[in-house]
């Protein structure tokens, strides 16, 4: 507990609402409804200064139409912008996606703690991400590529309902001739095509069937609630602990500050405590994931 | 968008009233067409949303335009047995009956709602509707009551066209 | 009366009639009532029934139909004959089916007015002084002034006032059911804006009005939309007065007038001024008053050819 | 701290020189309603009432508050956030309970993230309390380490001792301030009866909050189905609350505004993708119990309620979250 500001002793401090402006500097389609936008912050200062974890996010202002929160899908070792993934989906959502470059945001963040970056040095890394969850994975993938020397090896198994909802389509081919990186992809039955050379099967299956060992390894996984259901039933039958499996929880963060009371967990606020959290942490929670 | 596109006509000119038309597609919609096409005349004052039917109007449509700013609203759909789809002006008709009177009741300008029956073939009529609703919206002034006249801010999001080509 | 309440309760529950029963028992307080579910023979002695059953318990029927899990899906549920009103409505609305509740109807004499407390809240009284030292008919709650209905129309069980053997006291109020809404109409324009502009003011968007209410049962209320997002969410007074004709239109030709959205405003905002009088212009327009059947189609849902036209140009 | 004994008129003085000076905030009756308004004639401040409708909170954190403006001028576009007005505020008439939610709220809206909204209304404020002389049945807060002539959190404390006289009590100098050059010395027989009021109201005060010390053990428990039954979902306990603090962020127009939300509403927790974690009525009403007497107090070590009792009295449908706590174990041993 921080010391209670006394009236009348303090200075103002700075306004936590006030979102910083950025510029939309490149919008790439990932799949028909998910869209990457590369954003570079207005003040130059910043852009030096802005620095964050991945696994951390950013509330996303469309003035006049609202604020939503998104993990920054960038690796901080990438300096000079951000980038955020974001599916269409509700008010907000749409109002990006309405956008064009040259547009203004505003941004507010990086809030939230971050993957344990300095714990999986030394790791092997499996990496077990679904459809869009792909987003907070591909910042801590791309901060593993750059900082290559510092991580052992690094599985990626990712899966999504067909081949055109796969997002980062470059970056999985970049990712996959890199030395060191074994890269699995899969789709749901159903989504292939005649030329579709990865796997079919939902990304537990495919899991089982890279099967990784657990040995000096973290397995970091996100995707939809259903798929990290029965990825953490798959891992438990390949014996990985509960310490070792790492996953971003989503919650309704409005404010991101650990204030506005919505997104608790018990006394523990997924904006602010999370929202990456190992599964042995989870398993403390008396409410349902 | 928060630059407004249009003149500021409350400070520099006379005020003109702002009137928001919900016109059915097959008649009233068809009449005002007509009126165009013969040249009759009536004032620019109102804008028209073509409908698919009275009934499709609903009374929060109403109520969103006079909280947007504008000054008065005019349903207008096909006479009473011309409904397109037979019956939904019939509809439109009870609904709006109690509407009106909830209105007033509230101490709402009635003259700021107003409902005709047009036909495709009322060119005449419609101008004159147009004219006579837009003088009575006149006389009852700028609609101070449910909107919030300071910020005209449709709650677009930034866009670069707003901003200067740099 | 509570006797035969409760002993009819327990037969009813002990012949597996219903899975459980919707009732008053006594609050905290020690004199005012609060809603309680009765699930077993046991527990029939909770139910009470006096003068401060003010609450519509008809509003319970939908959710607790959901969450009933005995293999009796019938739900009994206490109701006076304004409430009654209101389960006529639901049925009426395919809310739910006639054979789905057992209406244990209650002879009402009127409901005082508990919320009168609210003085004893404001000037600091104990309740129980004030109950003596006010005559019943100043106690009445405005509803109970007019009220037509001291026996509910319809009902699978009365339970009748022990007080009144014999016929049943004749049921023609003298008191004008719309006087409040008379004076107001009877008032300038600018007047009335005024004085629903300093009530709406008030309005701090809790929805106790929405909530409480046995016939507000959309699944999403379009206070919740967001795409578009009609009523603004925050307190003010353009989004209050939205709200406030917004919910009140959307029960003309509902409205029973049990009173409960005015009951339940802790700001006391006078919505039953607002539905009543959207009672009293589609009575005169359309000949037709909510909640007395079950059949009928509502009236916004129906049409006449000879419907009233003056105000169309 | 001094203390020094006024009288009705000198009372009536100071609150016209206040209207002067500053922003004065007091209870007045608006209908049967009892609310704190400015005050435009001494005259209409309101003494004898129990407690507000709405607590004080209202003051430092708006039901509506706009929080920054977006404007596109010369082709660029701004932030504007309007400067507060910074001239002194005194609310006058604040009941002890709702002096000491106050001191919740600075714990959540200071730390990590400190709310200048929130911290700059608190700095320019002076709370006058009024000692509570007749507490209501609904009242508990001798039970939450509060109490009818509690000083915790207000900058000054009045208590009414009949006759027009007043004992006032400055506990902090910006509170002692208010009463300079007024007023007499207070003497012993007043002292003694400033302590017979406290101790006959503390006796009034008849219901008593005891959550259970394993609250976080009844999480499971299907009790919490069967006392939210009759919960029918509507803010009104969250929204006078006043240790409730919960809120959404939107844009109306060129305003980015920040308003009072509750968790008893099913889509507070709501997300985009239609994921609900707290879709049922009874986990809402339970988060409002665990958050109240069992997060708070993780988080920040203290149970986060003043038993102000205005959630008692106000419920439409008579919840009483009190007996609810106090039952919780009692009926787990039972089942």
């Amino acid at each position: 507990m921080t010391e209670v500001l006394k009236p009348g002793s303090s200075e103002p401090p700075e306004n936590i609402y006030l979102p910083h402006l950025a510029a939309i500097k490149e919008i790439r389609e990932e799949t028909q409804d998910i869209k990457t936008f590369k954003l570079v912050f207005q003040d130059e200062e910043l852009r030096k200064s802005f620095t964050y974890k991945p696994g951390q996010f950013i509330e996303f202002s469309i003035f006049g139409v609202g604020e939503s929160p998104f993990c920054l899908a960038s690796s901080p070792t990438r300096e000079g912008y951000i980038e955020c993934s974001i599916k269409k989906m509700g008010k907000v959502t749409q109002a990006i996606h309405d956008l064009e470059e040259g547009d203004i945001v505003g941004i507010r963040g990086p809030y939230g703690n971050g993957f344990p970056v300095e714990e999986m040095k030394g790791k092997n890394l499996i990496f077990v991400g679904g459809g869009i969850g792909l987003a907070p994975l591909r910042s801590l993938i791309w901060n593993v590529i750059d900082r290559r020397d510092d991580f052992k090896d690094v599985i990626i198994v990712y899966g999504s309902r067909s081949i055109a909802d796969l997002v980062y389509k470059d970056e999985l081919k970049q990712w996959q001739n890199t030395p060191g990186v074994k890269l699995t992809l899969t789709v749901d039955p159903g989504g292939e095509a005649e030329d579709w050379k990865g796997e079919i099967g939902f990304v537990p299956t495919i899991l089982e069937k890279v099967n990784p060992s657990p040995g000096n390894s973290l397995v970091i996984t996100c995707g939809p609630p259903i798929m990290i259901k029965f990825v953490l039933v798959t891992l438990n039958k390949m014996n990985f602990s509960s310490q070792q499996i790492i996953t971003t929880l989503e919650r309704k963060m409005t404010c991101g500050l650990g204030k506005c009371g919505r997104c608790n967990i018990g006394s523990v606020y997924v904006c602010k405590d999370g929202p990456v959290f190992t599964y042995a942490q989870i398993e403390q929670f008396q409410e349902e994931i | 968008m928060t630059e407004s596109r249009e003149p500021n006509t409350e400070q520099q000119e006379e005020w003109q009233p702002k009137i928001i038309g919900f016109l059915c597609k097959w008649c009233s919609y068809a009449g005002a067409d007509l009126a165009g096409g013969s040249r009759i005349p009536y004032p620019a004052n109102i804008r028209i949303i073509r409908v698919p039917c009275s009934g499709r109007v609903n009374p929060l449509f109403v109520l969103k335009c006079l909280e947007n700013g504008a000054d008065g609203v005019l349903v207008s759909g096909c006479h009473p047995g011309d409904c397109h789809y037979s019956e939904g002006n019939y509809y439109a008709r009870r609904k709006f009956a109690v509407f009106k009177k909830l209105l007033e009741y509230l101490g709402v300008d009635p003259r700021r709602f107003q409902v005709s029956w047009v036909s495709a073939a009322e060119g005449e009529k419609w101008a004159e509707i147009v004219k006579t609703v837009v003088e009575e919206v006149r006389a009852a002034g700028p609609n101070k009551q449910l909107s919030a006249p300071v910020d005209k801010c449709s709650g677009a999001p930034v866009k670069r066209k707003h901003l200067k080509n740099d | 009366m509570i006797k035969r309440l409760q002993e009819k309760v327990g037969k009813l529950l002990r012949e597996k009639k219903v899975a459980l029963v919707i009732g008053y028992e006594m609050a905290g307080d020690g004199i005012s009532t609060t809603p309680c579910f009765i699930e077993r023979e046991d527990e029939v002695e909770r139910l009470v029934w006096n003068e401060h059953c003010v609450y519509n318990l008809s509003r319970y029927l939908i959710e607790t139909r959901e969450l009933a899990s005995s293999p009796s899906p019938k739900i009994g549920v206490v109701a006076k004959g304004c409430d009654v009103k209101s389960i006529i409505g639901l049925i009426q609305e395919n809310q739910i089916k006639r054979d789905e509740v057992v209406i244990i109807g209650m002879e009402c004499e009127g409901q005082f007015d508990v919320e009168g407390e609210r003085q004893f809240k404001v000037e600091g009284l104990k309740l129980k002084d004030k109950d003596k030292d006010k005559d019943k008919e100043g106690k009445l709650l405005e509803k109970c002034k007019a009220c037509e209905v001291h026996i509910p129309k319809v009902y699978d069980l009365l339970i009748k006032d022990d007080r009144n053997s014999g016929a049943p006291e004749p049921q023609s109020p003298e008191v004008n059911a719309y006087a409040q809404v008379e004076e107001l109409e009877g008032k300038s324009q600018e007047e009335r804006w005024q004085y629903w502009k300093k009530e709406f003011a008030r309005c701090i968007k809790c929805y106790a009005c929405r909530q409480v209410c046995p016939l507000c049962f959309c699944p999403q209320c379009i206070a919740d939309q967001t795409l578009p997002q009609w009523i603004s969410p925050s307190p003010s007074l353009k989004g209050n007065t939205t709200w406030n004709i917004v919910r009140a239109f959307h029960l003309a030709g509902r409205c029973i007038d049990c009173g409960e959205c005015e009951r339940a405003c802790p700001m006391k905002i006078p919505l039953r001024k607002i539905n009543k009088k959207l009672g009293k212009e589609i009575k005169e327009m359309f000949d037709y008053e909510a909640g007395l059947d079950s059949e009928a189609k509502p009236p916004l849902a129906d049409f006449k050819l000879e419907d009233p036209e003056e105000f169309i140009r | 701290m001094t203390e020094k004994i006024v009288s009705k008129e000198d009372l009536k003085k100071i609150l016209e020189g206040l209207m002067k000076t500053s922003e004065l905030l007091a209870p007045g009756k608006e209908g049967d309603l009892v609310l704190f308004k400015p005050v435009k004639n001494p005259e209409e401040v309101f003494f004898a009432y129990p407690n507000s409708l709405k607590p004080v909170k209202e003051f430092f954190f708006p039901p509506r508050e706009e929080l920054f403006k977006h404007e596109i001028r010369e082709g660029k576009v701004g932030l504007s956030s309007e400067h507060q007005e910074n001239r002194k505020r005194v609310i006058w008439g604040v009941r002890p309970c709702d002096a000491k939610s106050l001191l919740m709220f600075d714990k959540m809206f200071d730390g990590e993230y400190k709310d200048s909204y929130y911290l700059e209304k608190r700095a320019k404020s002076v709370l006058v309390g009024l000692a509570c002389n007749e507490p209501l049945d609904s009242c508990f807060c001798l039970s939450l380490n509060a109490g009818p002539h509690a000083k915790e959190g207000l900058d000054v404390l009045i208590t009414d001792l009949g006759d027009d006289s007043y004992l006032v009590e400055g506990i902090t100098a910006k509170g002692e301030e208010l009463f300079q050059g007024c007023g007499k010395e207070s003497g012993e027989g007043e002292r003694t009866r400033k302590k017979e009021l406290e101790e006959a109201a503390k006796k009034k005060i008849r219901k008593t909050c005891q959550p259970p010390p394993d609250l976080e053990s009844f999480f499971e428990d299907p009790y919490w189905e069967k006392v939210s039954r009759k919960c029918i979902s509507c803010g009104v306990c969250t929204y006078l609350c006043p240790t409730c603090f919960c809120f959404d962020l939107s844009y109306e127009g060129r305003d980015c505004i920040r308003f009072w939300d509750s968790c008893s509403f099913s889509p507070f927790t709501k997300m985009t993708s239609g994921e609900n974690p707290r879709r049922e009525k009874k986990t809402r009403y339970r988060q409002r119990v665990y958050h109240k007497f069992s997060y708070f107090k993780k988080n920040f070590g203290e149970i986060a309620c003043v038993g102000c009792g205005r959630c008692l009295r106000e419920c439409p449908v008579k919840v009483d979250i009190v007996e609810i706590v106090n039952q919780c174990s009692k009926d787990k041993t039972k089942d």
